[in-house]
């Protein structure tokens, strides 16, 4: 019998619960799983996206004005940030990619750490242990296999913490990810693949990646997915939660395609305007994931002037922390050039950085006499 | 003769090579409609279609192995890495594959490739962007390896690795792609071969060998070191497997003392094969051990620290100093 | 909408069209793709299955008398290589790993070709566009990238050939079978992926590498695929016909999964008692190809004994010339090693060779006057 | 002390690591009920369960980068990889990931990963079976390289390499697993550093480097060269990265000749950085450059050919001669 690819419509379809125009859309499926959020957890949703809209604008304007080497802007991905990492349990652990600022800032990380990476002051700029999140990942796809290892790490715990990944649409066609849901699938390990499906990989449009939706890659190799509108906050929230709880009770891992938008350009160095219309950027913007909890918030009566206010308020003083933090960033030492290579001691290492001590000191002190050298 | 760009003079010998052969075709991610993340492959697609000009998945090895493919079928496809760092998913396809396709099948199927990787650091870029991988592959029998310094051989130099029938990565300096140079556009390809190095400045006292991005530096060191009485006779490589190690055996007759850089971690880099090399040659006309002035043996550092790593103009004449035996930061630990 | 993963009876069910017991079986819609096959045409699959397993046997022999280093024997695989090997157009071109000796047969290989490379005598066998089929691949799946490239050049060239590649069910683990499922998608080149599920990876059994028919992979990657009774020859004759003709008509890649069983140990040098089960073995013995091949033909009267006998005496000529061909192949010499590493001359090389030669001269006459040495 | 093979003194090493660490795990194509193609891990899934010895899909890359999420939650992985020609397919795991978390990470993540891997050729196997492919990770900055020679060096680094907080790759001479030595099994590992090279025989003319496979090779060609009056000093290096260059320059000192000799491709592989290192270390000791003996720069050749392509005691006494400035079949080529 031959399996084919025809669109399947209800498969393909998007789970939503808040219309483009704001309003609140009733699921058969996904209700349930956010039955629990009232109007105080809508806002609370809602000020998170405003702030990390914010630390996405605040640090694009830093990179404008030289502060930051490079950012890569989340906007247009809000909800899908949000409504997944907002559903994780502190012991969960997440491996992202570069673009997950958002989920970072819900994992509670420091806003001057959140930097470090981009001004080019660190590799990675947060102790993993901390927030029980992987630094940012540039080499596509890798982390998912981390996620995987770490969910095995999880089964063979006996716990019942869950392993979350992110990554986009470009990295499904990387083997890493593929193998990632091959030993998923093989170990039932608890992970989530969440990819945000931002429709671009820098300028090549997801269609070069995949003919058919993402989400029917991983029912192939035995792994249940969902297809979420990616800018439905409570959408994303209630497909993360069905997902976890799944995992946190032994079935395995789950896939989750959270179809979105890259509002901005690929990095601070990337311009779209080669590559991509600007029509598609204004359908887009129609379904601008604030705007659209907004209108539900609105529509309630859940956003009076006092909340927009203090959202404002939040948002500015999150902003403000977070310049400040980046520029008064202090400036790392020539050393520091040689720390944590190993946690052992190397003597090929030790002896270039003692040549490289002399030879900065040689800028300070005459150059000393060799005989002296040379007795040490 | 024209002035242009590092990069655009690569853009050049694109163009004139698929021009000349039909079956050359490129592939990569974000060649075609941007062009390239460091346009390199700027205006191709639109002039010679996506047939030719191909963007891919983004999967490195897919496009290694597939390009294994077109060649088995008559194509010469040439690869666009768009990083240095990213090159390793494709590792094995290169290694396995087209290092050994000619050996293994006594020479019945040609690896004509042409792996162009933009390489090496200096760009304030974050983790992975910076990479200097050059002597795995040197390492790699079956390969040959190339770098290029200038707009000129940058030109005539890709299109002869597109035409060779042998596999060559071929390694793009990528913080000189806006160096600008004289590019002579009607010199014969054909005229000279890819594998021989150049002497880039003559001198007497001491002999500088490097490539690719750490070219103009030397240059750079040889007028401070001539400021100061010394001769410095800079070599560029041009090919770094095999390397034209006559060319560097006259040089290192005639002055005696070897100094190597390149921006790769120093153990086990290409500066340990040269090093060892003219050992063996010229063992009787050293006047000292041959000096290494590279990056550290550290994962490439964050950008803050990366002028650190990188040998710089005052790296590279305290490596002078040390073949010469004068006495300075290092003396007395050596020899 | 949720995509499960749970049974679908239909999508998972085999193509067959020869019963275990040799009855004949119709399928509404492999029937057509098998009408022209006449007794001649079953007589002449019976005896490509009875000489290649006959050439199996005689190579696992050669191997015990220490004539061939290594063989991987395909026992029990005979209906799967021939039937989609028989189904290819000379101009197609063929992309193995290294278990496809009975494919390589109906290529037209020498058959000390097919010797060389388990004699340890050569890296590949034979001159891969003399037969179109590319060398044995050991690298797992690294092949299916080579097909697909090569597919990508067909199209390109706008010929109506097909690349075909055959692997593994452990293969289908591998980053790269999965890329190029990516790549074949992406520009619906004209590829069939031909896996030969035989149950085990050496000693993992396929429930490691997938929870669910391998078939299933596929169709997620947006290629249709089709799973078929790999031990009947003409339903794997039947689905490869089909899928050549998606592809010479501009539908693109097509995956097969042929449902097998390796007999035999994984090479030579395994001994599968370690990890399975004698049961296995039995279970499978009585769903024989060559057997359930010749319970048609016996049924229809097309197995009289000249048929048998001239069969037979097929299959003793064939490996008489393979033994004769094996035994008698020359002895390399020791220069070959330096030959054809690039088609350009290379100084390195070249210095090493030179070494070497008066290395290897030097046992043989004393070593000459340093001086004149000199002055070369 | 029991008398053991080098499989079997691997294997009782992971067998104590084992008991002494709950967190050791063990991961890797068939190395449950089979117990490895080279039997190495015979019998312990058995003893310790599948969730200890993991028996993984086939996949390198997987198989490398779930072992970093396994270390991510506290686990001391140890993977196999089959044999030395499919280790790539995991290269940009170890190369970007494994090697660079720690230092990435200000020391925050450990990768106390290790990965054996069955190298080297001389067993008449086909294709990518016999690789040497110590170099491209000795130049990794953030690995560790060793490389066993005998059970007990095998029992005791197997169980360091582990206990490392450090990445490490442990290769294993697959001629050797049936080589046979007493095995102290109560020695403690704690008691020496895994770095230092080991003076094999002691010699006062020739000062003979290797590891691995040709250990015995060199052990031998010293026994020879002493009935020809020829004092050989034989070093078995056993750290790979870093190389316990103190040990090498102390024997260079003495004998002021150095013979390097590895399976693997002459041309930027570890004996480069050997003789570039000792160069520096000791140019004004030296006698003559130091030689290498090693395989070709040729893809690894099909068995019939293998021992042409393997350094063995004729090419390595050649070497040594050589070293010795005797008059050889290269009399005249060098120098
Ligand atoms: C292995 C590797 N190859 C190439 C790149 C260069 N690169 C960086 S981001 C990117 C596109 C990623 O697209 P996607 O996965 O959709 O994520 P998004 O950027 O849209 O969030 C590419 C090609 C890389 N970082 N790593
Ligand atoms: C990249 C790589 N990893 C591991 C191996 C070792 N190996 C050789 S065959 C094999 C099993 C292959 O199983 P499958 O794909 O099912 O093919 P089969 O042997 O059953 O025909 C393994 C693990 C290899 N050859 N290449
Ligand atoms: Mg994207
Ligand atoms: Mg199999």
């Amino acid at each position: 019998m031959l399996l084919n690819n025809e669109a399947d419509a209800a498969q393909d379809e998007l789970v939503q619960l808040i219309a483009p125009n704001g309003e609140r859309r009733h699921h058969p499926v996904y209700d349930r799983w956010v039955a629990d959020v009232d109007g105080e957890a809508l806002q609370a949703l809602y000020r998170d996206m405003v702030v990390i809209r914010r630390i996405d604008a605040e640090a694009t304007a830093l990179q404008r004005q030289g502060e930051l080497a490079l950012w890569p802007p989340f906007l247009g991905q809000e909800a899908a940030q949000i409504g997944s990492a907002r559903a994780l349990r502190e012991d969960d652990f997440v491996f992202s990619s570069y673009r997950e600022s958002g989920v970072a800032y819900c994992r509670g990380v420091d806003l001057t750490d959140l930097m470090r990476v981009w001004r080019g002051n660190a590799s990675a700029g947060w102790d993993p242990f901390a927030i029980n999140m992987a630094p940012t990942q540039v080499i596509i796809g890798a982390q998912t296999l981390h996620a995987t290892g770490y969910a095995m790490g999880i089964l063979h715990d006996g716990a019942d913490s869950v392993a979350v990944t992110y990554f986009g649409d470009g990295a499904t066609s990387q083997g890493d990810v593929n193998e990632a849901m091959v030993f998923a699938a093989s170990y039932q390990a608890p992970v989530i693949f969440f990819c945000q499906n931002n429709q671009w990989a820098i300028s090549e449009p997801v269609r070069l990646q995949a003919h058919v939706p993402i989400a029917r890659r991983a029912p192939g190799f035995g792994i249940p997915s969902v297809r979420v509108d990616g800018n439905d906050v409570l959408a994303c929230l209630a497909v993360t939660r069905e997902a976890l709880d799944r995992a946190r009770t032994g079935g395995g891992p789950t896939f989750i395609e959270a179809v979105t938008y890259r509002m901005g350009p690929h990095t601070t160095a990337d311009d779209p305007t080669r590559y991509r219309d600007a029509n598609e950027l204004e359908d887009w913007a129609a379904k601008d994931p604030i705007a659209r909890l907004a209108g539900l918030l609105d529509a309630e009566g859940l956003l009076p002037a006092e909340v927009s206010d203090s959202v404002q308020a939040s948002a500015d003083d999150v902003a403000a922390r977070l310049r400040e933090g980046c520029i008064s960033m202090p400036e790392p030492a020539a050393q520091d050039v040689f720390k944590h290579v190993y946690s052992e001691p190397n003597s090929w290492l030790e002896r270039q950085q003692d040549q490289y001590e002399r030879y900065l000191a040689s800028f300070e002190s005459p150059v000393s006499d060799s005989s002296e050298e040379a007795s040490r | 003769m024209a002035t242009m760009t590092f990069g655009r003079a690569i853009n050049a010998g694109l163009r004139r090579a698929m021009e000349n052969d039909p079956k050359v075709v490129l592939m990569g991610e974000d060649i075609g409609k941007l062009g390239g993340v460091f346009r390199v492959t700027d205006g191709l697609q639109k002039d010679f279609g996506p047939h030719r000009v191909v963007d891919t998945p983004l999967a490195e090895s897919g496009i290694m192995g597939t390009a294994v493919g077109m060649a088995y079928r008559g194509y010469r496809p040439v690869v666009e890495i768009q990083f240095d760092g990213f090159i390793y998913p494709a590792f094995d396809q290169i290694v396995c594959q087209v290092a050994k396709l000619h050996y293994r099948t006594q020479g019945n199927v040609k690896m004509p490739i042409t792996i162009r990787v933009p390489f090496g650091g200096g760009i304030g870029s974050p983790e992975h962007h910076s990479e200097s991988p050059e002597a795995y592959f040197t390492h790699t029998s079956g390969l040959r390896v190339v770098s290029v310094s200038n707009p000129q051989d940058a030109y005539v130099m890709i299109q002869q690795a597109i035409a060779s029938n042998d596999p060559i990565l071929y390694f793009e300096p990528k913080r000189r792609y806006h160096l600008k140079g004289e590019v002579d556009e009607s010199v014969d390809i054909t005229a000279t071969g890819m594998g021989a190095a150049r002497v880039v400045t003559e001198g007497s006292d001491v002999t500088l060998v490097t490539y690719g991005p750490l070219v103009p530096t030397a240059r750079d060191a040889a007028v401070a070191a001539s400021d100061d009485g010394v001769s410095v006779e800079v070599i560029d490589l041009r090919s770094l497997a095999p390397i034209d190690f006559a060319t560097v055996e006259k040089s290192v007759r005639k002055t005696g003392r070897l100094v190597i850089t390149h921006e790769a971690a120093q153990s086990g880099g290409l500066g340990a094969e040269i090093a060892a090399s003219i050992t063996e040659r010229c063992f009787y006309y050293l006047e000292h051990a041959p000096v290494r002035v590279t990056g550290f043996d550290i994962p490439y550092p964050y950008s803050k620290l990366e002028f650190h790593h990188l040998p710089d103009l005052d790296r590279i004449l305290d490596g002078v100093d040390r073949a010469l035996g004068r006495p300075n930061s290092l003396s007395g630990l050596e020899g």
